[in-house]
């Protein structure tokens, strides 16, 4: 028992998160004084390299901000990219683009799931140490990763840094067969993800709430993925164009990744957002699973994360399974987009949150101005939070202990720091 | 067991990524290998020496070239994967401008920020020796580099051009069916020529191949339609500062 | 394909003799089935499994069943063979080549360098046991004379009527008192009749040229100068395509080739 | 036996195939191009579709009539399934060594053309394999690259065939002059439902084919290109069409005669091992390494190797010409090279 009155506990290169950052936390008389989640993830400095680059690029060079959810980036800049050019794509072409990310969804999900989270849960050190003793659980967490990739690769030629995906739609359609191929895997990985969300249901739980405004897209149909408008909980809804006035971000020193908050306030975005926000649009099977788990409507615990990504990647397996059934080949890869002076926004839901791209194009079609906001760098002023109150509710416990639970605290929430170091408000703002 | 040791520099994780997408092959390499280090998958992180440390990423800022140096000395076989590592990736465009003023642009409080003017390939700072090329690089190949060198063997990794795989699968040619310009027949190979299987022009991120002919490619792109700028463009772009010529 | 062409006979390593630092000769008895006769000069394509596969000149030819090889550790293949040890089964395939045609009356010139010395020691022991009255030069050299193979043997040799040896190191050490210099130096004086001489020549290119070229100013006809050439070879059996040099395809209509055919080919840069 | 077959003829011509066990390939469109894939009946052939082949350039185009055959050589030959691209050839493991056994496919080709016959010829003496059941397509309408007829292997097919076909579209019909060349030919035309024919259809197929042969859209020039090139090694041209050529070796891969091979190991993760063969390209810098670097580095040299492999020295290897004169490596080459262009010019002693 080492109760200390002042402390500071570091973690140097956070585990099992995507990304390079660490923390330090300093308690003076058992209250919190400073949590710093510190990314020292180098920049990269994509808004500026993207300034004077063909309207045409975004898609391939920010998927590059991330290779966890490239998909993401490839829909959010082509949704921008294309509002500017005042064009939409058709609804074949967006259930195609719908199944992709439904891949990395699932990919994505599994991977924090099973490789990142479970072990944490379950007291490994990693999943292949996990696996030493519950080696099926993490076949089944592969399987499930694997079916994610197999859609992505199906109509992307491959999971990482997607080729296929093009401002206005696809260079190629996938023929019916190559997609109904992948049905039995699918299937199978129903199952799989259904399991997923009893097994991660029975984990224990240190029954936390968190109090930050949520923020997600709600779409006008289904569960919100590659569109949607952002509502928060607290009933503010605005477009898309309107994002940069209600999210205001926040350079801070140790850091060099922003700080978002959402008209002045903390605010989380992500998994507990999207499924508190959209549980009533659930498919049937999804909203079930989610009952039988436990969850109600809403969700605030970030420990039981774990459960709603188990939940959304049923809903995506079966979304998946949807569109494959229902997809004839569009009769045009792709729609023709003409360039125009203009300003586009594109907002979808990353695996892990909204992501909102803006980019100013000339008549020429070359970007002037690019803006990109990801996941992560909203949520870091949460997960500061979530650490702190943690700090201070376990004070009693060791530094080896709560260190770990700070690590648990952070991972809840799958940050993703390759992506979060890399956007950087692009206008200045001293304050 | 073989210890591999998984090292990030700046980069976007997808080279690393795709040691976990090897889904089926995951739980056999672990009996043969031991992650030693691998932050992105475990907490575990031994001292080293390893057997074969993976790097991924460039190196931009000066502790970064600090620590590979450090790495290098604790690594028995050293391979660089991924665009990052091998050319300075994506983030090299800075070596071509003013990183003052990127630091500016983007920043609020430039000061703050830690950075070098250029990205540079591992192999800048410390000797290398293999190389994973591509953004990202290839399963088949990360997997054939680890099984080679358990195995006591030379990786196999053509560096011929993007064109013998794309024949071997039995692609039709897009530059010359299509008229789609198309950096295959420069570019290095090893992706299996994803982009003319989905109708598109290879846009070169395996980077050169060795001894690329880009001069006689460019009147080619330009009578498929690109202009100065994008020709400027497609080779500036995930292998900004590699040797394309 | 003929898949039965690629598929190697396994072969167990039952003695290993080492040579030099980084070269042994190694004694490989059938496990099993057997490959037809090798001759002098001919090579094997010997594979360490899952390693990869080369080519391998026979080195001696006891003529129970068993294959003799030499070999350098310079690569990932050569090496995993040279530290085969007793017991391991290698794959073999063979015979391949043309042999070396030596079995004239007339004197024999062996010229080796380095591990160009061990394709040529069939001849040298063939000639030793069955034509003891021939007279027979053997001039190799190596960089150093911890390079030089078959050390005993050569002395051996050197001791018999009949026989010249001479042995050159490109840089003198150890207790060497013998002769330091290029092969070529002796070659150029070393008493023999052009009119009545063959001589076989194995070792690096450059240097098979130059001696070449000093036999040709002696007056020994380009006919009478064979030299095993070595290109990459992955088949042994004339369709993978590596082995061509010109009209030849080496693993068929070599490596063993006479001057006159190897000359205006090897003179063409990059061939 | 001669015969002659419409379309319907031609379809239960590949419909017998099939019932009898085989796997029938030929031409079909595919991504803007006539490619070679399984056939399932007549209707999957490239009806009404033709070629433009120039120096790196190939565009189909709608034809004014229906013909299947009205189209020169694709991106892709037979090679592709008589000498795979990929091939496991031996596995190894605690067990010892055992050859690869693929499960033999019986192929049948339909329409493959005389050009391809002499590289079927060919490529089969050097890698062996079944002989496949085939049904040539007599030419009747050659390509901007084409030069068959120099390489005296085309536009008529001269053996090596089971049937050979001469398509013609006329105002009396869509149909097919059919030719046995074997007894199996003869043998299955006997079984399809088609008239006899005329010594007028024989007459108008002769023509139609030597028609042809006058309009190749290239020729090699008339000399004797063993020697030529076996005097030309140290020629300045090799440098100059290096300046061009990519190295890429697009040739190579397309040219149905071209066998060369690389062979590798691979590990799987329990310890056994597979040796396998992949189609290689002497320009590969890595054809020719040797201990200590490639023998071939330069692109001339690299180039040089392919034009003298393929028209001089695999006289001297194989007995004959290494190529057809097909034209794949003309128009398939992104840069345009042209062999026909690069031996006419060291036989004329011309340096760009
Ligand atoms: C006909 C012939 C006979 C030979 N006899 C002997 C002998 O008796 N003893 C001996 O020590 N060496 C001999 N060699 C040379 C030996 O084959 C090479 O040293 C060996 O191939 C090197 O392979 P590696 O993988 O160890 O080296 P690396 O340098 O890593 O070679 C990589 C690959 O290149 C090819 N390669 C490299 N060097 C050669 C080469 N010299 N010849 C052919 N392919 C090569 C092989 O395909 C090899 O797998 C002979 C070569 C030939 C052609
Ligand atoms: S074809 Fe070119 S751009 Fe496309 S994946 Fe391969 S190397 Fe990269
Ligand atoms: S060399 Fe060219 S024209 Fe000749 S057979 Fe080969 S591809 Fe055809
Ligand atoms: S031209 Fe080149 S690839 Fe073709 S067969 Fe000859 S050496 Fe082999």
């Amino acid at each position: 028992m080492t109760h200390r009155a002042n402390r500071t506990l570091r973690v140097e290169g956070l585990a099992r998160v995507e990304g390079e950052g660490s923390l330090r936390v300093r308690s003076v008389d058992g209250r919190v004084e400073s949590v710093e989640l510190i990314i020292y993830e180098p920049p990269r400095f994509f808004e500026a390299f993207l300034r004077g680059r063909d309207f045409r690029e975004p898609p391939d060079i920010t998927a590059r901000v991330c290779g966890i959810c490239p998909v993401a980036y490839q829909l959010s800049s082509c949704r921008a990219v294309e509002d500017a050019c005042g064009v939409e794509v058709g609804d074949e072409l967006r259930a195609l683009r719908r199944l992709l990310y439904c891949g990395e969804w699932i990919s994505s999900h599994a991977l924090h799931i099973y490789l990142l989270h479970a072990p944490d849960f379950l007291g490994f050190p990693d999943a292949i140490a996990m696996a030493g003793e519950h080696r099926g659980l993490l076949e089944r967490g592969l399987a499930l990763k694997k079916a994610g990739n197999l859609i992505m690769t199906a109509i992307g030629g491959r999971a990482i840094h997607p080729v296929n995906v093009r401002v206005g739609g696809f260079y190629r359609v996938p023929e019916p067969a190559e997609l109904r191929a992948l049905t039995e895997t699918l299937k199978r990985a129903l199952d799989d993800a259904l399991a997923t969300v009893r097994w991660a249901a029975e984990f224990d739980f240190p029954g936390v709430e968190v109090p930050y405004d949520l923020l997600a897209l709600r779409d006008s149909e289904g569960y919100p993925l590659d569109r949607g408008e952002p509502v928060a909980d607290t009933g503010l809804r605005f477009t898309a164009s309107e994002f940069k006035t209600h999210v205001t971000e926040q350079q801070v020193q140790y850091s060099t990744a922003l700080h978002a908050r959402l008209d002045g306030r903390m605010y989380l975005t992500g998994p507990l957002a999207r499924y508190s926000l959209n549980s009533d649009r659930l498919s049937a099977l999804a909203a079930n699973a989610a009952a039988e788990a436990g969850l109600g409507p809403r969700c605030r615990d970030p420990f039981r994360s774990i459960v709603v990504r188990a939940v959304e990647v049923v809903y995506a397996v079966e979304e998946a399974l949807r569109i494959i059934e229902g997809y004839e080949r569009p009769r045009a890869p792709f729609i023709d987009v003409e360039p125009r002076e203009a300003i586009g926004h594109g907002i979808t839901e990353a695996p892990r949150g909204l992501l909102y791209h803006r980019y100013q194009l000339g008549a020429d079609g070359r970007i002037v101005t690019a803006d990109i906001v990801p996941p992560t760098s909203q949520n870091q002023p949460a997960i500061e939070h979530d650490v702190a109150r943690l700090v201070e509710q376990h004070a009693d416990l060791d530094d080896h202990a709560l260190v770990s639970l700070c690590e648990r605290a952070i991972r809840n929430h799958d940050p993703c720091i390759s992506c979060s170091s890399h956007f950087l408000d692009f206008t200045r703002e001293d304050r | 067991m073989l210890s591999i040791a998984v090292w990030k520099f700046t980069s976007c994780d997808g080279c690393q990524l795709t040691l976990l997408d090897c889904e089926d092959e995951l739980l056999p390499l672990a009996r043969q290998v031991r992650f030693a280090h691998f932050t992105e998958m475990t907490s575990v992180s031994e001292p080293g020496p390893y057997d074969i440390s993976f790097v991924e990423g460039s190196v931009t800022t000066p502790a970064e070239a600090e620590r590979i140096q450090r790495i290098r000395e604790r690594s028995t076989v050293l391979v660089v994967i991924g665009a990052c590592a091998t050319s300075g990736g994506i983030q090299a465009l800075r070596n071509f401008a003013d990183v003052e003023e990127f630091r500016s642009v983007v920043y609020a409080r430039p000061e703050y920020i830690e950075t070098l003017a250029t990205s540079t390939a591992i192999a800048d700072h410390v000797e290398v020796d293999y190389e994973l090329r591509g953004c990202p690089i290839d399963k088949g190949q990360l997997l054939e580099v680890v099984t080679a060198l358990a195995a006591g063997r030379e990786p196999d990794l053509p560096e011929t051009s993007v064109c013998t795989d794309c024949k071997r699968r039995g692609l039709t040619c897009v530059l010359v069916a299509h008229g789609t310009p198309c950096l295959g027949p420069v570019t290095h190979t090893g992706c299996g020529a994803l982009c003319p299987a989905v109708n598109r022009g290879c846009y070169g991120c395996f980077g050169p191949m060795k001894q690329p002919n880009v001069p006689a490619l460019l009147p080619l792109l330009r009578r498929s339609g690109m202009g100065d700028d994008e020709l400027q463009m497609v080779f500036a772009t995930f292998n900004a500062a590699a040797e394309w010529s | 394909m003929k898949p039965g062409d690629w598929l190697p006979l396994p072969y167990r390593v039952s003695r290993r003799v080492r040579e030099t630092g980084d070269v042994v000769t190694l004694t490989l008895a059938p496990d099993g089935r057997s490959l037809p006769g090798f001759l002098p000069g001919q090579f094997a394509m010997l594979y360490a499994p899952g390693v990869g596969e080369v080519p391998i000149s026979v080195s001696a030819i006891p003529g129970d069943g068993t294959l003799v090889h030499t070999i350098r550790a310079v690569g990932a293949v050569s090496g995993a063979l040279h530290d085969a040890r007793t017991g391991t089964v290698l794959g073999v395939r063979g015979p391949f080549g043309t042999p070396w045609r030596a079995d004239g009356r007339e004197d024999l010139l062996v010229v080796a360098g380095g591990i160009g010395l061990a394709p040529l020691r069939p001849v040298i022991r063939n000639t030793v046991a069955r034509s003891p009255d021939r007279r027979l030069v053997l001039i190799a050299g190596a960089r150093t004379p911890a390079d030089l193979p078959y050390r005993r043997e050569l002395d051996e040799l050197s001791t018999r009527d009949g026989a010249d040896v001479v042995l050159t190191v490109d840089r003198a050490a150890g207790h060497w008192t013998g002769r330091v210099g290029f092969v070529t130096e002796p070659l150029a004086v070393h008493p023999l009749d052009p009119d009545r001489t063959t001589a076989l020549l194995c070792g690096p290119e450059p240097m098979m040229r130059f001696c070449a070229r000093t036999l040709l100013d002696r007056g020994v006809p380009a006919e009478r100068i064979e030299v095993s050439l070595e290109r990459n070879m992955q088949c042994g059996i004339g369709s993978c395509g590596h082995c061509q040099l010109g009209p030849l395809l080496l693993c068929r209509t070599g490596p063993v080739v006479g001057y006159h055919v190897a000359e205006p080919l090897l003179m063409v840069k990059e061939l | 036996m001669n015969a002659v077959l419409d379309l319907a003829g031609l379809d239960a011509l590949i419909g017998a195939l099939r019932t009898s066990g085989r796997t029938v390939i030929g031409p079909v469109l595919r991504d803007g191009a006539i490619c070679l894939d399984e056939l399932t009946s007549a209707a999957d052939l490239p009806s009404g579709w033709g070629v433009d082949a120039g120096p790196g350039h190939y565009r189909v185009h709608r034809r004014e009539d229906t013909a299947v055959f009205g189209h020169s050589a694709g991106p892709q030959s037979w090679k592709r399934f008589l000498h795979p691209p990929r091939r496991a050839l031996v596995t190894s493991g605690p067990d010892g060594f055992r050859p690869v056994r693929e499960d033999p496919v019986d192929h049948a080709f339909v329409g493959v053309r005389p050009c391809d016959l002499a590289a079927i010829g060919k490529l089969r003496q050097i890698v062996g394999g079944p002989m496949p059941f085939v049904v040539a397509a007599e030419c009747t309408e050659p390509g901007g690259v084409c030069f068959c007829a120099s390489m005296g292997c085309g536009p008529s097919a001269s053996g090596g065939y089971d049937l050979a076909l001469t398509e013609r579209i006329d105002e009396e019909g869509h149909r097919f002059f059919a030719v046995a060349g074997t007894h199996a030919g003869a043998e299955l035309l006997d079984r399809l439902p088609g008239r006899p024919a005329s010594e007028r259809d024989f007459a108008q197929a002769r023509s139609d084919v030597e028609g042809a042969a006058r309009r190749m859209g290239r020729a090699m020039p008339d000399t004797d290109l063993r020697a030529l090139l076996a005097a030309n090694r140290e020629h300045p041209r090799w440098a100059e069409v290096a300046g061009r050529c990519f190295t890429c070796g697009n040739c190579t891969m397309v040219c149905p005669t071209c066998f060369c091979v690389s062979t590798e190991d691979t590990n799987d993760l329990d310890g056994g091992a597979q040796r396998s063969q992949r189609w290689a390209s002497c320009f590969e810098i890595d054809f020719s390494v040797l201990h200590g670097g490639a023998v071939r580095t330069s692109g001339a040299a690299r180039y040089r190797q392919w034009m003298s492999h393929k028209l001089g020295t695999w006289h001297d290897q194989f007995g004959t010409s290494g190529c057809v004169g097909c034209g794949r490596c003309i128009a398939w080459c992104p840069a345009g090279i042209d062999i026909t262009e690069e031996a006419a010019a060291l036989a004329d002693g011309v340096v760009r």
